[in-house]
């Protein structure tokens, strides 16, 4: 048992937080978060030279890392800075690479750990609601390969990505998790049609219309209509990410309100001293530590063989965080005041994030209903 | 014990549904059901509309243009303005300053104040909070030193709400520096167009323009303008904030919020169920609706107590503190419901959706923003930590 | 719009609060509550004189009162004392005698008013959790009238109630709501078995074992297998009686939590001097309101025609105040500190009662589910 | 970062198990596993089964009679025994007295009181708490007087846990009434036997007798049995009550309430299911359950910075608040899944299932009673008001 990161990892955090601290700061993270990209590519290939993407990802495949208390250190340093850049999607997207994608395909990890590709993955649908099963998204098999119908919802950076995992459905029913299959597919394919539009806490967003994109043969990843083992691996990931994300986040959100509560006087005392506000702060203190229990539990189990076992540990983080997160951006607002709702304040957007990612890849109802369905079989 | 309303009362129901269907234009009560940000021009329409009918001061005596309504009225029309998509009145004049000059107020600033509250010749906006106080009202630091005819104000305002529409702002000032906190506190009415006085925007998080500083720069104000005695200010600022509390639980709004979510919940499907029987979601949604129905009863409750002579003091602290948490609930939800489609902003959404097709179901447009713009719910209007604090001390004797 | 008692119905509180602050203090409640026979045949006798009883039937019946609101006035009176008697059983039989009883049958309402005999629903079975269509008892007709038998599970004051109302299946499956009949049992049937045992918060309960009970063909109250709406009807009456007992003590739960935090000094000053504990005494005070609030729904409710409105108001009484009596239960005790477990304070007598009238009728997740399904159909 | 235990601690953990399986009596942890009450006898036996092994006193240094364990070991022990059913140690002699004796107490203290604390021939309470000082444990109000060879002590202590069993209790004592609070305090050890000692007990709301109320009247304590040096008391006090506190979280009892917990709600039906198929139910489940996995991981984190040389301090704080916060939520869901069968109290019930066939599910028989009695944890040991006071100065700075 051994709570302490390896030298490597800690080096890893300590190059991420200078680097973020020093040329990602708020003013700068804001400028590029609500800009017109949602992010810059230009510190997107410095992060890349960091080896934050590579980080990601196992040595067999060209990366140094991958293991998940490496993806673990290198969100929570991305969350601490609200850092908005890509690394969600080519962390999904990767990782779906390296456990199904051919040698050929494999090529696009590294442009991807190079920064010089933004991958996206398209697989939530207007009507899906979290449903990771639910893909009306057709795929039709045809002499040139495949012809991909439907629409994707909320892809992240779907307007600026040049590659795509498309989830689609080439056999059973709307919402069976047999019959789902994964496309590679450029953001530039014809027929691919894009709406984007910025996030509510920063980055951008795409809605994304497939009609009758042809891709060949060699776009399928992994094997056809068995694609939902490996979206859920890939979204695992992502789970994962957030939560540490979330975990970065928070303390930040955390240490700037005990920074106001330590510095801002009301009736000639720190309000700090009051000790309504002392019992909450405790709390968020005790809710935190937990949060961050729950992403190592999240990080250990990713590697973890026993599905039941690691999907558990990654929905009890993913509530977890929800929940917390919420708690955490609700909390530090209210014991700002005024101040913690203003733009201007960097708290504001770090609440903004923390009640967002909740939004992401399922929330804190939808994860303690799937824990409770996957006890179901235990 | 009767839990239903008079049939005079009813009758007033009725008459007001008939005039909010009658009057109020769909182009507004479609935006704020939507939850869409209004224009000043929307704001001054209704006010026209509202003051056409004689209902605008609906709270003040008869003589000054009230329409002579008690408590039971007055929530029965909030309850009916709300569920019908009718804006928020904007209080600053007509519930906040227009009592104060009614209760302390002299005969001239009477006769030239008041009508203009009514016709919405002035926009009036509160120069109440400072920077560095927050709930500490009684801590201005912004001057007032008397020259001649005139107040020299120097000194800075924050959280001006809807400051930018307003010419004339009512402000705290100190008047005398060597009195304990609470006094040498004076009531002053300043018009923003005097030289000196500056308004900047504050922004919320969610990109909204709704607050602002005001700062004063040796801004000259005829004495005139200083509303009953020098230093003796802090007793009228009490006045106003205690004064017509009856709508702070904001019943009807959370009802409004609680159909506006039903619907949704109708709508939006998860697993290939209506959300409204996804087991979690559902328990959420019946937790609030019995914590609102309860709610309802509290608020009468504390209004028949007004009505029959009682004075609502403390126990609108209990209001608000509940009131807001159920707003704040429904909102949350609201967003929750939406699943990944709270992400999306699209700023033109906020005030209208004419322009494009929605992204995501067209509840999703403003879900988000308005979970964050409404924390402010529990923060402003004495943040409901201070309300605790009152309801310790005045109904607990703690 | 009134929220004011009528002058007879205030005439009443302030008789039974007398009585019960003279004649059933907290010690004389506990020798009753915890003993042989868990609660005082004298003590009944006297509440029936002052007009108790009577205050919760109808004049038509014998009584002076019977609408939502005497009830609530009687019960919360008695939750203020901690009133063992067998109120509930004579409510909910009485109302049951009242809604459809023949005149025959309704020759037991003048002793039920008159304290001398002691009445008890006996629904409950091992297996029914609070749901209230869930009957195995069987009765069958034959030539004398019924025969029959089964299992009733925590009877109130089952072992000493001279008059039962026991619910039995006539026809249907075993938790359909078609079928069920009620039948008037007397406490001294030939086959009736009984098992008494105390209560955690005093007064007493028991398993009661029917082996071929025979009662006569006027046993049967109501239409034979039409008889859920009726048993719905009185455990309606039930549960707004509880949700007013609960209401009368937490009243007194709070009361003598703020007297001890404004007397009990700790660090040199009053406990209730703390803001974080004046924080969350003030919150009990908002959930009391809200409480109070429902009992007033439900009070008004339980005359509504109707069912759907009156039934959710009644569900969403007793989940709230089978939420809210479990919290100012859990509050008072912890702010009490070590005192407020002990079983001289008479607070700690009021938490256990709190908490128990979750468990009766049907507790805040049942009511929560029931509110929930009841919506369903609106 | 590794969570797994190492091979040689999983050697250790089987070791564990094994000692369990053939020295526990089922006798004994059937008891605890029903949540039935321990006669002296239970205790007593455990006690001698233990210290046979030499793992009684398992935190003391091996000098002493410790075996020579890390925070791990503790840890793997106390977890393995609560999932076991062993019962919780009596900690007043060895876990609070000793590691004071073997840090404060003299040469002769240490080698007469040890040995009999190992032996359990002194079964020890703590003289603590005073009538009226709740946690304010600094506000010592028990005299002692100095006469001769003697000490004459009068006073109160209250909550005496187990002091029926005890023949000696270990004493906070004023001795210098001048001083400020927390000093004056000496730490004496009484023996119960000695004329002016009265115990009374206290019975709780369970209507269990548990604690105890002690009396002083003019008792006459050697100057021998004064630990440390007089006035000191409190460093002592202080010391005790910070040490040893990695098993301040109860992650085995919480474990082991889960375990229970999960084989009634599958048993249990409602609406023709398991009550862990209940969607409200199920969730509750839920909730707790991902809150006891998040609870142990931080829990082994301060016990690894222990075992890595760092101080719990107070980290200790957030373990027994939460701590405490999970095993009060099982011990309610516990008594919320026997429904109705949760109002029956039979007394024998709570000794043992035996007599009769049990009032429904035989868990029910004391699923009140501990509710009820476990809603101590988060008021003794410093209740959580006090450790979130701690934290708050402590941890935040505030």
């Amino acid at each position: 048992m051994n709570f302490e990161h390896t030298e490597d990892r800690r080096m890893l955090a300590d190059t991420l937080h200078r680097f973020v601290t020093e040329q990602y700061g708020i003013e700068t993270r804001n400028t590029v978060a609500y800009g017109e990209t949602g992010h810059s590519p230009a510190l997107w290939q410095q992060f890349a030279e960091l080896g934050a993407i590579g980080a990601l990802f196992p040595e067999a495949d060209g990366g140094f890392g991958g293991a998940g208390f490496d993806i673990a250190v290198v969100f929570e340093a991305l969350g601490q800075g609200l850092v908005v850049e890509p690394f969600l999607g080519a962390l999904m997207v990767g990782q779906a690479l390296v456990a199904a994608g051919t040698a050929a395909q494999k090529a696009h990890l590294a442009s991807l750990m190079g920064g010089s590709t933004v991958a996206a993955l398209a697989h939530d649908e207007p009507g899906s609601h979290y449903q990771l099963a639910y893909v009306t998204t057709q795929a039709i098999a045809n002499d040139k390969g495949w012809l991909l119908t439907g629409q994707k919802a909320v892809v992240l950076f779907g307007d600026q990505a040049d590659l795509l995992l498309v989830s689609a459905r080439t056999s059973g029913a709307v919402d069976s998790e047999a019959g789902i299959s994964l496309f590679l597919v450029p953001g530039n394919a014809v027929g691919l049609a894009c709406r984007g539009y910025g996030r509510m806490d920063g980055g951008r967003a795409a809605e994304i219309t497939l009609s009758n994109v042809q891709v060949g043969a060699d776009a399928l990843l992994g094997a056809p209509n068995q694609g939902m083992a490996l979206l859920e691996r890939a979204v695992g990931y992502g789970i994962l990410a957030l939560c540490a994300e979330a975990l970065g986040a928070m303390d930040v959100a955390k240490k700037s309100t005990l920074e106001y509560l330590q510095t801002r006087k009301q009736f000639g005392k720190p309000i700090g001293s009051f000790q309504a506000l002392q019992h909450r702060m405790a709390d968020v203190l005790i809710e935190v530590e937990q949060a961050r229990s729950a992403v190592i539990n999240a990080a250990a189990a990713i590697d973890e063989d026993d599905r039941i076992q690691r999907e558990r540990a990654l929905s009890a983080a993913k509530y977890t965080l929800g929940r917390i997160g919420t708690l955490v951006a609700q909390e530090s607002i209210q014991l700002h005041g005024g101040i913690g709702m203003t733009w201007e304040l960097p708290l504001s957007h770090y609440a903004k994030r923390l009640v967002m990612i909740d939004h992401q890849l399922g929330d804190e109802d939808h994860h303690l209903a799937r824990f409770m369905a996957l006890g179901q079989s235990l | 014990m009767d839990l239903h309303f008079t049939p005079d009362e009813e009758a007033f129901r009725t008459e007001v549904q008939t005039f909010l269907q009658e009057k109020l234009p769909a182009r507004i009560s479609h935006k704020v059901k939507a939850g869409q940000r209004l224009s000043k021009q929307d704001q001054d329409d209704w006010h026209a509309i509202l003051n056409a009918r004689g209902w605008y001061a609906n709270h003040w005596p008869v003589q000054y243009g009230g329409p002579g309504w008690g408590a039971v009225q007055k929530f029965i029309f909030d309850t009916e303005c709300a569920l019908a998509g009718g804006p928020r009145i904007v209080p600053f004049g007509v519930n906040m300053l227009g009592p104060v000059l009614i209760k302390f107020g002299n005969a001239a600033q009477k006769s030239y104040w008041l009508p203009r509250i009514l016709s919405g010749e002035d926009w009036w906006c509160q120069g109440y909070s400072e920077p560095g106080a927050g709930s500490d009202l009684a801590s201005v630091k912004t001057t007032a030193v008397r020259q001649g005819g005139h107040y020299i104000v120097n000194g800075q305002k924050t959280w001006t709400t809807q400051g930018q529409h307003a010419n004339m702002i009512f402000c705290l000032v100190r008047t005398n520096r060597e009195a304990r906190a609470q006094e040498g506190i004076s009531f002053l009415l300043v018009d923003m167009n005097t030289p000196g006085v500056e308004l900047r925007p504050i922004r919320t998080l969610d990109g909204d323009h709704e607050v602002n500083e005001v700062f004063f720069t040796d801004v000259k104000v005829p004495v005139e303008n200083l509303v009953g005695e020098e230093n003796k200010g802090w007793t009228y600022a009490k006045y106003l904030l205690t004064y017509e509390r009856t709508g702070i639980a904001g019943v009807g709004f959370s009802v409004a919020a609680l159909e506006k979510l039903k619907v949704i919940a109708a709508k939006v499907h998860k697993n290939g169920k209506p959300l409204a029987q996804d087991p979690q979601f559902a328990a959420r949604m019946a937790k609030v609706e019995i914590d609102l129905e309860n709610m309802k009863t509290t608020n009468l409750r504390v209004i028949a107590a007004v009505a029959g002579g009682g004075v609502p003091g403390a126990e609108s602290s209990m209001l608000k503190i509940r009131g807001t948490e159920i707003r704040q609930e429904l909102l949350s939800l609201i967003r929750r419901a939406m699943g990944p489609y709270a992400l999306p902003f699209v700023e033109e959404a906020q005030y209208t959706d004419d322009s494009a097709t929605p992204v995501g179901p067209k509840e999703a447009a403003t879900a988000a923003a308005n979970y964050f713009n409404y924390r402010k719910l529990s923060i402003f209007g004495g943040s409901n930590e201070i309300q605790k604090n009152i309801i310790a001390k005045m109904i607990l004797g703690l």
